[in-house]
């Protein structure tokens, strides 16, 4: 979410500059073919390869990796990411496809790993070039994060993985994974390590990823099966044993609470679908001036009128309570709105999608391969998709156990 | 005050009809066998298909179950309401995918049109031809009085909306306005100048279609300015009916969500330990609880009260049903996906089945605000 | 809730006609004194005397314990206690004062007590000239009922009890108390036993009773302190260490899921006051009705119409279920619905007043010191006094797990 | 699209503030302290009573709490809004019985009237005398142009409701009607003709009253015609200032909740173990946090828009403010009296005081419902 309020540096205003100038020339237009909403939906070759021509030329342009150092591939800059977001944000670009190489691997790599292996890896994350997936989750560690069972065992100087991942997205596309796995079995937390992969060189010698399908009926996600898959030592982030520690460090970033801004374009109509923006409550207003409910537009019904309004102050909260965040004199604990993000975040997507739902009334039946679809059929397919981020990354009902916890200073639930 | 059996009129027939319902559904229904049959396609751009299985409507129609509450006189078999309640409700515990309900909702729209013709119809309803309800204009009106086919020297011209199991249907109920008022109109699904378009759903255990009427010759079963009554007085019934099948299918997603709760170890604990699970499920109950005693009820009331001395009371019980079932139905699908957490979320575990049917039934005959802005009107009052 | 659907035997029909005649020629009249909504707000001496007589003439009548033993003062009569309460309540008599006495007492000692116990007690039970309280709660045990710390203590044929009861209504005027105590305390549950106990005469010789002031400014419970208190060990229900059990007895027929039917008048509207029926959905349509807001009545506000009509369909859910229960080929589980009427009830009673604070507006600042208070200010009292419910007799969260365990078997939460 | 401050405006004056307040109150006006004073007499048919400290009044205006929000040229600090919202805020918290509230309504509107007597007023509220606003009618419309007091020949008739603070204001701003619109009115709350009637109220931290004027001499502050638009143009800062009370108010709700929640023991746990306490406890957190940054935003965007350019985005704000601090308030005093169990719902337990301001607090100035109905017609557009 830009945020207009705040006054620049001058090294800030100079490169604000450079960047609308540079997007007035170079933001793409409109794309031949259909992008999803997300990069997490990512599923057509021809759709990744036009984003990843487009994140290459953002990131030689300077406009990904900022602030960060310039032997990792970085600009070097201070606090000039979130300036190149904005004027991406404000160019309508499109979104970058490394999403997880951007927001949860290069911060991970940067503050855990060995000089080689950033400098290695991090140009060719922030150029796009490899792709980016994350192995956290298992069948039997979901929310219970740190009840990892794919195990690494010490073989000489490397390390030999096996064990089944689940809910991998991207990994059909990644070159890499950022790895998470057991190599003490006698330790719930302290017997855990972090690797980095190389996956996709190694499909068929020990890696497989096979597509799951979700409730929606799209690809997306992954089971990744390690079986005797040798990975080198300097792959490893920070020390044998560390890595719930690492793992955190990870998850401070997906959540938005970590310490370097993740570099994030997006905003681009796509005037080529007849699809909504289903993560916008003034989309919500004009599904509701175009659908009827007996005789009326749904749009004069009062009490959607109501869930409408409701959804809209939950959206300026969210965007006052980031700027708000920034303030250290009117915070109490540091840690109280950056953990709030995800749970916020995916419920208001959950209940934006559920009041279209309301809104179109008998034809909310309607779905993606239907004509007559409001939205083009988004909103029903957005509903369903929200529940994977509500369950994702750690359920929401974690979320308030760790808001609780952490921020309360409430008792562990567990 | 009219008395009403305390047992909703579930006496010893319509517990055997219900109890042989629900052991044709385990022997014949799994939610896997269910599942295999018509979620094989996950594909979000895929053709439009229409899958059911005619071998098990052939079996039903012959355990009487479309007869049940055709009147006798119409060659049925005259049993109350509830034993359609109770048939719809089984029926959404195994997300069924027949004409079933369409076919009861028709049935009772004839029984109420009290004419030759109609009766004619019900006979071949009684005898196992499925059949479906066109009565709902392209804005999803289901006011008695919209629609947007005419009638002129009896044939049909128009398109009906959001017609349910069309592609299932043998024939169609059709309303139609013309300068007298809203008339009922039976054709057959394959008459000529019928052309029906699916619709592109998200519930895999229905299809819906549009069908457009270019000139069609129909045989009327209720005469202009009497269609439009015999809907309302049918509405009830059809409203209890959608309710049941929803109590039905959001039994099972409570079910199969608890057994999930109990097995599923996280963090050292079945998921069912914690009160962030096992409180909004135990709400879930409640949810159910109250949409089925008011399904039952709703049913009750109408076969009751022939003579509808008692009409408001009837209709109150059957939009509550509907309102809270429709409620009920969202937040059972939700938490059942929640709560089977990433396998929740994946195409190969059947909750997506009753979810999707559940978003379905939520909106069909109308959503739980419909409903009770109807209720608003009616126990406080026009607003000014 | 009366229930006129269901067809009365011959005896509870010739006994109904009984009671309609009787009620014809001898309901109360008006009461000289103002009478609380119910018998646990009573702190007026007057008005309990008042209803005393009342509740005699109706046992004096046969209108109270008809289905229990004609030696222990009942009726002796099969399924009648059901009939005389629709009649009493289709007659709108005032309630009876022993509530706690008919509906938790009598059945636990008919049920546990010796029969020279039950004979004596019980006949002052239902004439109301013995009022009961329920020794249950304590400062430590709450939802948590078990955690018992009052220690009866066996001296010769005697127990000595000492403790501290709280939250404990009617204490003040009560003759008799049901009392949970420890009488082990090696053995959380089996270590309870479970008395009778005349608190009134015992007054200042071990027992003090101190009155405690609810939120709303009322009186109504107490906190009773025991003192070396001697009680007779034949007074003791069912065997030492059979607490547990015999609480569960009088928490079942609390819970209305007992197998005696508690004897209950009540529905006399008060006309002498401008008291508000604030447990009916339709007197709150009758507030909305005469409360603006924005010049518009209440009653015209779509929002608040949706409210009370949600609030509607709980009220009739409850009716239906009640007549659904009885039906055993309707439903799956026993206690599935008799274990929500006491969280359903409470719930509703508290967010049906809450909906009348919205309709009130600026009104609904004013109390029952406020001559123009909108029903008196009865309301807003109303909805202070429905967290009294919504937390005693085990809080609703505590009514949750129990559904949860008992009725959906899941594990327990504690 | 006018630059805003990205800290709202809390500079260091204001920070400065904000914290002497906190040690102020935590000094003063301990929970046990206010409740001693004000809680004295529980029977729910005691006399009407107006109790307050009018030695710490003196002090805070020694602080220059009431000269804050004056503009320096009418003799007060001139400084941003936000230090009245962060000065409610710390009031809140501590259910802190005075007319500071009230008070800085009356600047509020006082400002927005640009004129000689308003300043006149001004300069006596810079200088410690409390005032309220007598602007709502019997049926407690919050809209400007509903008043049932009217003017003629410079003279007061009517009554005006819902006034809060009345007994401890020294003066009041009164709206009248007369044949040319609504204009504001001064009075001194003693003058002849002025009767205050003391409300039976349940907060114990306010008074309340009605006051009939008849044939009062009052002094115009606003023309008429001037009146309700003044009294719009001070709508947000008042709906603000009221949200910072609620957020405050929350927050020690929250606190002290979440300390019993931790202490207290069940079934051999701290019952903040429970999910069932634990989660609402954080959503009441959330909500907390919400009503906070709108409130903080409302304010911000006021100070920074002084030609009111973006006027339509400050409304919005402020609405948002006070919708969902007023909902939050509801939610927080319900939660901590039912997780304080038994000891919640006696009166020794301070928990009730803030419930009770905060029920209080939620319907002033408009509660949620009403002001979404104002964003409806604002952001979605006027109903058909």
């Amino acid at each position: 979410m830009p945020d207009a309020d705040r006054k620049d540096t001058p090294e800030q205003a100079e490169f604000r500059a450079y960047c609308r100038d540079w997007l007035h020339t170079n933001k793409p237009s409109q794309p031949p073919v259909r992008i999803p909403l997300g990069a997490l939906e990512l599923s057509d070759p021809a759709a990744l390869q036009w984003l990843q021509v487009w994140q290459k030329s953002a990131f030689d342009a300077g406009l990904v990796g900022c602030d960060y150092p310039v032997e990792a591939g970085g600009g070097g800059r201070n606090n000039c990411q979130t300036i190149a977001n904005q004027e991406m944000q404000r160019a309508k670009t499109p979104f970058f496809p490394n999403i997880i190489g951007l927001g949860m691997a290069a911060p991970t790599v940067l503050l855990h790993g060995q000089e080689e292996v950033k400098n290695t890896l991090l140009p060719r994350l922030f150029s796009g070039e490899d792709i980016w997936c994350q192995g956290f989750s298992e069948p039997g560690a979901g929310s219970d994060l740190a009840n990892q069972q794919t195990f690494a065992e010490k073989r000489g100087d490397s390390w030999v993985i096996n064990g089944h991942k689940v809910w991998t997205s991207l990994a059909h596309f990644a070159n890499w994974m950022i790895l998470l796995c057991r190599t003490d079995k006698t330790d719930k937390y302290n017997g855990l390590s972090y690797f980095v992969v190389p996956i996709q060189t190694a499909i068929g010698k020990g890696v497989t990823v096979r597509p799951l399908i979700k409730l929606t009926g799209e690809t997306g996600f992954n089971e990744v099966i390690f079986e005797d898959l040798v990975v080198e030592d300097k792959y490893r982030l920070d020390a044998v044993g560390a890595g719930w520690k690492v793992a955190m460090t990870t998850l401070s970033h997906e959540r938005g609470a970590g310490e370097l801004v993740t570099p994030s374009a997006g905003g681009m109509s796509q005037e080529n679908t007849k699809s909504a923006n289903t993560s916008s409550p003034s989309a919500l207003v004009d599904l509701a001036k175009t659908s009827y409910r007996n005789g009326k537009t749904a749009a004069d019904d009062p009490l959607l009128r109501d869930e409408i309004i409701k959804i809209m102050i939950r959206q300026e909260a969210f965007r006052q309570n980031q700027r708000r965040a920034l303030v250290p004199a009117l915070i109490d604990h540091p840690m109280r709105i950056p953990l709030q993000n995800k749970l916020i975040g995916t419920e208001f997507n959950q209940d934006l999608a559920e009041i279209a739902y309301d809104i179109q009334g008998a034809a909310s039946s309607l779905y993606l391969n239907d004509d007559n679809a409001l939205g083009g059929g988004e909103w029903q397919l957005a509903y369903m998709n929200s529940f994977g981020v509500t369950i994702a990354a750690g359920a929401n009902e974690v979320q308030r156990n760790i808001l609780g916890e952490r921020v309360l200073g409430m008792p562990k639930s567990k | 005050m009219i008395e009403q059996p305390k047992n909703f009129g579930f006496g010893e027939d319509e517990t055997m009809l219900r109890d042989s319902a629900k052991k044709f559904f385990s022997d014949h229904c799994g939610a896997d066998k269910i599942h295999r049959q018509v979620a094989g396609n996950p594909d979000i751009h895929r053709n439009i298909e229409c899958i059911w299985d005619k071998g098990l409507w052939q079996q039903i129609t012959e355990l009487g179950w479309t007869a049940a509450c055709v009147p006798e006189a119409a060659g049925g078999i005259g049993m109350p309401l509830v034993a359609a309640v109770a048939l719809a409700e089984e029926a959404g515990r195994a997300a069924f995918p027949s004409p079933l309900i369409s076919t009861f909702n028709t049935t009772f729209v004839l029984r109420e049109c009290n004419s030759a013709a109609a009766n004619d119809v019900l006979a071949q309803i009684a005898g196992g031809k499925p059949m479906s309800l066109a009565i709902t204009n392209q804005q999803g009106s289901w006011e008695p009085t919209d629609t947007d086919v005419s009638i002129d020297n009896g044939q049909l011209n128009g398109t009906a909306w959001f017609v349910q199991d069309a592609r299932k249907a043998e024939g169609l109920v059709v309303s139609a306005r013309s300068a007298a008022g809203i008339g009922l109109y039976y054709v057959a699904a394959d008459a000529d100048g019928v052309a029906i378009t699916a619709d592109g759903i998200i519930d895999l255990t229905r299809d819906q279609a549009h069908i457009s009427f270019t000139g069609v010759t129909a045989i009327e079963v209720a005469a202009p300015g009497a269609g439009d009554t015999a809907l309302a007085h049918a509405l009830p019934a059809i409203q209890a009916v959608i309710a049941a099948d929803m109590v039905g299918a959001g039994e099972w997603l409570l079910q199969t969500t608890v057994e999930y709760a109990n097995t599923r170890v996280q963090f050292d604990r079945p998921l069912g330990f914690f009160q962030a699970v096992k409180h909004p499920l135990v709400n879930v109950m409640l949810d159910i609880d109250r949409a089925k005693s008011l399904a039952y009820s709703a049913a009750c009331a109408i076969d009751s009260d022939p003579e509808r001395q008692e009409w408001a009371n009837t209709v109150k019980l059957a939009h509550m049903a509907k309102a809270n079932a429709s409620d009920m139905a969202v937040f059972a699908s939700s938490r059942a996906v929640q709560f089977h957490g990433g396998i929740g979320f994946t195409w190969e575990c059947y909750v997506h089945l009753f979810f999707k049917r559940q978003m379905h039934n939520q909106m069909l005959f109308g959503d739980a605000r419909y409903h009770r802005a109807i209720l608003a009107d009616m126990l406080i009052g026009q607003a000014a």
